[in-house]
């Protein structure tokens, strides 16, 4: 076979199973997942009513009425506003979400068929800078949706939304020097590689999280206020300002919140690749189970390939559950305590951390 | 095989019509523009006990233009018609108006100086849910019964 | 089927035993402010003049022994066929020194429907001049906004003056309405 | 929410030249999730800061007073039920206690007791409401609905009660519609139990809470002067520190007979409120649990005159008296003519004072009947809390001053 038309053959099944499958599965199940997980702790039981043949399968056929819905809707441009950059503006930031996760490896590589397949759409050397810009592209959506509305909310809506981002940024940014110093790269699978190891004779995992704690305490509020979600959705502000998208309406409006699922998605899958191992499980090697010297499990390689992918996917799931649980339990910020916050809370830490993680891999590594 | 009466319409047209009601009537944003009492039972109505959500509605949108039905609970008077018709006016298609309590649906015990009777005087509505204020049940039977009416409506895309 | 007893509250004499030193302290200090006066089932009752009204009120809030510091409730009355005089403000003080109320009526006469505003002393009674001016159409002189405050502008009549009727709607207004389709 | 004030673009521009600061015009309702949807705030924004602010009210006026006056004055409780729909029996108890002080008449021990019992319970709808309003607002939505859930299990009871959940209509001149259900205080006391579980899961959620304390803490203070001035009474002015509760003051019913304590806070400003608040709702369980201590165990609730209280249903259908007293109160309702006088009865609602000025001519209809409506002050005050804020305290702000429309716009 032509090996150009192969590569091709292999990406475009990449992205289909990853980019498409994956992401947008997961975002639409998390709709679902938000409303009766929100359901459960409040005690309430959730949208359960919409039924295929009498089927209604705990609620879930919801999310396709919601698709037939918001596909159906009148679109609505304002006329007062800019028309071409209001269309724009919800698929930039879905673009964005959606293209930042091209980089994330799912698994250790594998070869079919004496091809090394290597579980990421592309491998790029930089990673890690082209999610952080790829997933700045969401203040893009903001500030367009906000500014090409012409409405004084939605101007709010994008004031706050680009103060806010590009603040958060800063924090995100300066918190993952931390990582990139102990790790010693920017790229992907070389981050995951160096979590592969353990300390104390093979007891604790080398993760992120246990290198660099901080960091991760800095990380993890400053990607949630990316994602514009509560306790940091100030730029939606539902009961102050309605949100910087209150004129779109019908599919442009899904799109916003799909758009805002998948950053959920790609956060949860970022936090686990820099803090949590990647596709690493604690104790299991390419061989099999071992810890230290008290078990020893030998399995084959597919199982641990597929342990692993799997083992990827429930890490994601479990932040995208978690940054729910934090939505519906706190209130939301004041406009200037987040940007407060950030500047002279989270950003001073993240230096320190910076300054210490220095020091320390200076005179050890 | 009946034919109902007048036009026999096409398979394909009437199967997707079917679709499209069944979608919206599982996906209701609906604006709450809760002016008085009734708005207390519209909370009880959308809170844990009654829990709206079931049926597809639990999520309220404040903005018109991603709202599909126009929940008019509470008294309309005459300063705050105008503004009604506004929100009305804003609501995207496909849009569908309930008039929640005996106040929106004439003017209840306010027969006087102040109070529009009944707010099809404003905007067209499609269920009326009488009461004062109605019973949290009742404004899950009318909900029902808007669903019902989006199934079986025809739907222009 | 048994009778209920009728009569007088029967804490109205020990209310009007309490408020006799009230009533004393008042009329030295307001003299011929005070046009008459009466025990009320609930509380003490000055009728003043609507152009001294403001000048009482701001005695009663600073004068030692008095201290009303609360405007509790400012409202109007419509006497149309019942009395000489048609309309009547009525203001309700409060002193939370002394636990006390007052009310005070001021007559208005159709002819010149005129009271001296308490905004100055009060800022309670921003809104309740602006209410009583849109219902019952009496003007308060020296307050700084007489703008409709429940009614929209376009609003004629005085809704709750006695000769308007209970269903006297007017054409509806703004978008939607028939004047404008 | 309304865009009628939105003007396109060039309202939006900033000032080219010259460096000159333009405020921006902001609508704020009527419709908007912010103003419970009956408040229109007109504000000057400077970026997020607010320099001015205009406070439009009046889209729920419906005309109470215009009523009132052509109705019989039994059949006025439909009317004052729906002044404040949020705790609508302290409502008739205040507007029934007025009327009886004009007939000279009162209420047996035991009518006192249930009404106070009942003012309680809703006294604490209504904070619950607030609450949890002001929470929502605050994007705090699962303490929203844990409050509603305690109020659920209150209305649960009342329905039983008096068959209606909102507008109870439950108070009547000289008494009560009906006694309590047998196994009132059982449930009652069950409720009791579940809404401070509740109270305490709301505590735990929010009292605490950092980003709860940063937004209301300092945020609406209003001096205890200008409190005064604006008329402030209730959680409002308690929270500025101003000792006023009609319930101490001026004791009615048998408020004088129960040991309660009147929470007390200085700041002044929305936390403080929201602890007023939640203190007091815990005072009134205390007190319902007192009622049911102390009320006598018999006896009737309501004046056994049928020129003022409309005769039990089983009487009717079986006695021809009590038949033509029944017609004459509902059909034709000209049974019940205080003497002429007027009267002002004050009793403690849930956002503070609530007086009812009534003024009879002895005719059977009332010929004026005004509501003092607490929270009218407290709206109009406003503006001098909110400017110098951020856009985002409004909500906080208006959550503390618990708006209801049926009162401010009558």
């Amino acid at each position: 076979m032509n090996p150009l038309l192969q590569h091709s053959l292999i990406a475009t099944a990449k992205i289909g199973v990853i980019l498409l499958g994956f992401i947008m599965i997961v975002a639409t199940l998390l709709t679902w997942a938000e409303r009766k997980q929100s359901a459960v702790f409040q005690h309430r039981i959730g949208a359960n009513r919409a039924d295929i043949f009498g089927f209604r399968v705990l609620g879930l056929f919801n999310i396709i009425a919601d698709g037939i819905k918001s596909f159906t809707k009148e679109d609505w441009v304002p006329p007062f506003g800019s028309p071409i950059l209001h269309n724009l503006a919800p698929f930039i930031g879905l673009f964005g979400a959606m293209v930042s996760f091209a980089v994330i490896p799912f698994g250790p590589p594998i070869e079919i068929m004496g091809q090394t397949i290597t579980m990421q759409v592309v491998d790029l050397n930089i990673g890690l800078l082209y999610i952080v810009a790829f997933g700045s592209m969401g203040v893009y959506s903001v500030v367009i949706a906000g500014w090409a509305s012409n409405n004084k909310y939605a101007l709010f809506g994008a004031l706050r939304g680009i103060s806010q981002m590009i603040s958060y940024e800063v924090v995100l940014g300066l918190s993952l020097i931390g990582v990139i110093l102990v790790t010693g790269s920017v790229r992907l699978p070389e981050i995951i590689a160096w979590q592969g190891d353990y300390w104390l004779n093979g007891w604790i995992p080398r993760w992120g999280i246990f290198a660099q704690p901080l960091a991760f305490l800095l990380f993890f509020p400053a990607a949630i206020a990316e994602t514009k979600r509560t306790p940091f959705d100030v730029p939606e502000g539902e009961s102050e300002i309605i949100g910087y998208n209150l004129e779109y309406s019908g599919l442009k409006f899904g799109l916003f919140l799909l758009g805002e699922f998948i950053e959920i998605v790609v956060l949860s899958a970022f936090v686990s690749v820099l803090f949590f191992g990647g596709w690493h499980l604690p104790w299991l090697t390419d061989e099999g189970i071992r810890m230290g010297t008290l078990l020893a499990i030998d399995l084959p390689e597919i199982v641990v390939w597929l342990m692993r992918v799997l083992g990827f996917s429930a890490k994601i799931i479990f932040f995208c559950l978690l940054q729910l649980q934090i939505r519906w339990t706190l209130p939301r910020f004041r406009f200037d305590h987040l940007l407060r916050l950030g500047w002279k809370e989270m950003m001073p830490l993240a230096l320190l951390n910076i300054f210490v993680t220095a020091i320390v891999v200076y005179y050890i590594g | 095989m009946e034919v109902s009466q007048g036009m026999v319409e096409p398979f394909v047209t009437t199967k997707l019509d079917k679709i499209i009601g069944w979608g919206r009537k599982y996906s209701i944003f609906s604006y709450p523009f809760v002016t008085a009492c009734c708005g207390m039972e519209y909370m009880s109505a959308a809170c844990s006990r009654y829990d709206m959500d079931r049926f597809g509605a639990g999520l309220p949108r404040f903005s018109p233009r991603q709202s599909d039905v126009l929940l008019v609970v509470g008294t309309i008077n005459q300063k705050m018609a105008p503004v009604l018709r506004q929100v009305y006016d804003q609501m995207c298609e496909p849009r569908w108006v309930v008039a929640f309590g005996a106040c929106t649906v004439s003017g209840g015990p306010y027969n006087n100086y102040a109070v529009v009777q009944g707010i099809d005087q404003v905007v067209p509505v499609d269920i009326y849910i009488p009461g004062c204020p109605p019973h949290p049940e009742t404004v899950l039977d009318g909900l029902i019964k808007l669903q019902a009416k989006i199934q079986h409506q025809k739907h222009e895309v | 089927m048994k009778k209920a007893v009728r009569g007088h509250a029967p804490d109205a004499d020990a209310l009007k035993e309490r408020d006799q030193d009230l009533l004393q302290l008042l009329q030295s200090l307001l003299g011929d402010e005070i046009q008459s006066h009466r025990h009320g089932m609930d509380m003490l009752e000055l009728v003043i003049r609507p152009e001294s009204a403001s000048s009482v009120s701001r005695l009663l809030r600073d004068s030692e022994g008095l201290e009303f510091d609360y405007l509790m409730d400012q409202t109007a009355v419509d006497w149309l066929g019942r009395r000489e005089i048609r309309f009547e403000v009525v203001y309700h003080f409060y002193s939370t020194k002394h636990n006390r109320y007052l009310r005070c009526l001021a007559p208005v006469p159709e002819s010149r429907p005129e009271v001296s505003s308490l905004y100055e002393l009060y800022k309670a009674a921003d809104w309740y001049e602006r209410e009583i001016h849109e219902m019952y159409g009496i003007r308060f002189a020296g307050h700084h906004d007489m703008r409709k405050l429940l009614m929209y502008d376009g609003f004629k009549g005085y809704p709750l003056r006695k000769d308007y009727s209970m269903k006297g709607r007017q054409p509806l207004i703004g978008p939607g309405s028939r004047q404008e389709s | 929410m309304s865009h009628d004030t939105l003007t396109p673009a060039e309202d939006l521009r900033v000032p080219s030249q010259g460096g000159e600061h333009k405020a921006m015009t902001l609508n704020v309702g009527p419709s908007h999730p912010t103003t419970h949807g009956i408040v229109r705030l007109l504000m000057q924004v400077e970026g997020e800061e607010i320099i001015d602010c205009d406070l439009e009210i009046g889209y729920l006026h419906r005309g109470f007073e215009k009523m009132c006056e052509n109705h019989p004055w039994n059949q006025c409780v439909v009317y004052v039920d729906r002044l404040n729909y949020v705790s609508p029996i302290i409502n008739d108890v205040g507007y029934h206690g007025a009327v009886e002080r004009l007939l000279g008449v009162e209420v047996p021990e035991r009518g006192q007791w249930v009404r106070m019992l009942v003012s309680e319970l809703m006294r604490v709808c209504d904070h619950q409401t607030c609450l949890g309003a002001t929470c929502m607002e605050l994007g705090a939505m699962t303490a929203f609905l844990y409050l509603i859930k305690g109020r659920e299990i209150l209305w649960e009871i009342l329905e039983r009660l008096c068959g209606a959940r909102v507008t109870t209509s439950y108070s009547r001149i000289g008494g009560l519609t009906d006694d309590l259900y047998p196994d009132f205080e059982a449930q009652v006391r069950q409720a009791i139990a579940d809404c401070r579980d509740i109270n305490a899961q709301v505590d735990k959620l929010m009292t605490g809470n950092r980003i709860f304390i940063d937004r209301t803490k300092g945020i609406g203070i209003l001096d205890r002067a200008t409190s005064i001035s604006y008329g402030f009474t209730g959680p409002m002015a308690r929270a500025a520190g101003i000792q006023v509760d009609v319930r101490h003051t001026t004791p009615y019913l048998v408020y004088d007979k129960v040991d309660f304590e009147i929470p007390q806070c200085s700041n002044g400003d929305c936390y403080d409120r929201y602890l007023v608040r939640f203190f007091e709702m815990e005072q009134s369980l205390r007190i319902i649990e007192q009622c049911f201590e102390k009320m006598p165990k018999s006896g009737p609730v309501s004046v056994e005159d049928y020129t003022i209280t409309p005769p039990p249903k089983e009487r009717v259908y079986s006695r021809i008296e009590e038949l033509m007293a029944h017609f004459k109160h509902y059909m034709w309702g000209h049974m019940i003519a205080p003497p002429a006088g007027s009267v002002y009865h004050a009793v403690e609602g849930g956002n503070g004072e609530l007086g009812f000025y009534l003024v009879s001519t002895g005719e059977e209809r009332p010929w004026k009947v005004r509501c003092r409506p607490p929270c009218f002050g407290i709206t109009q005050a406003m503006r001098d809390m909110v400017v110098g804020h951020t856009l985002a305290d409004v909500v906080p702000i208006f959550g503390s001053i618990n708006m209801i429309g049926g009162e401010l716009d009558r």
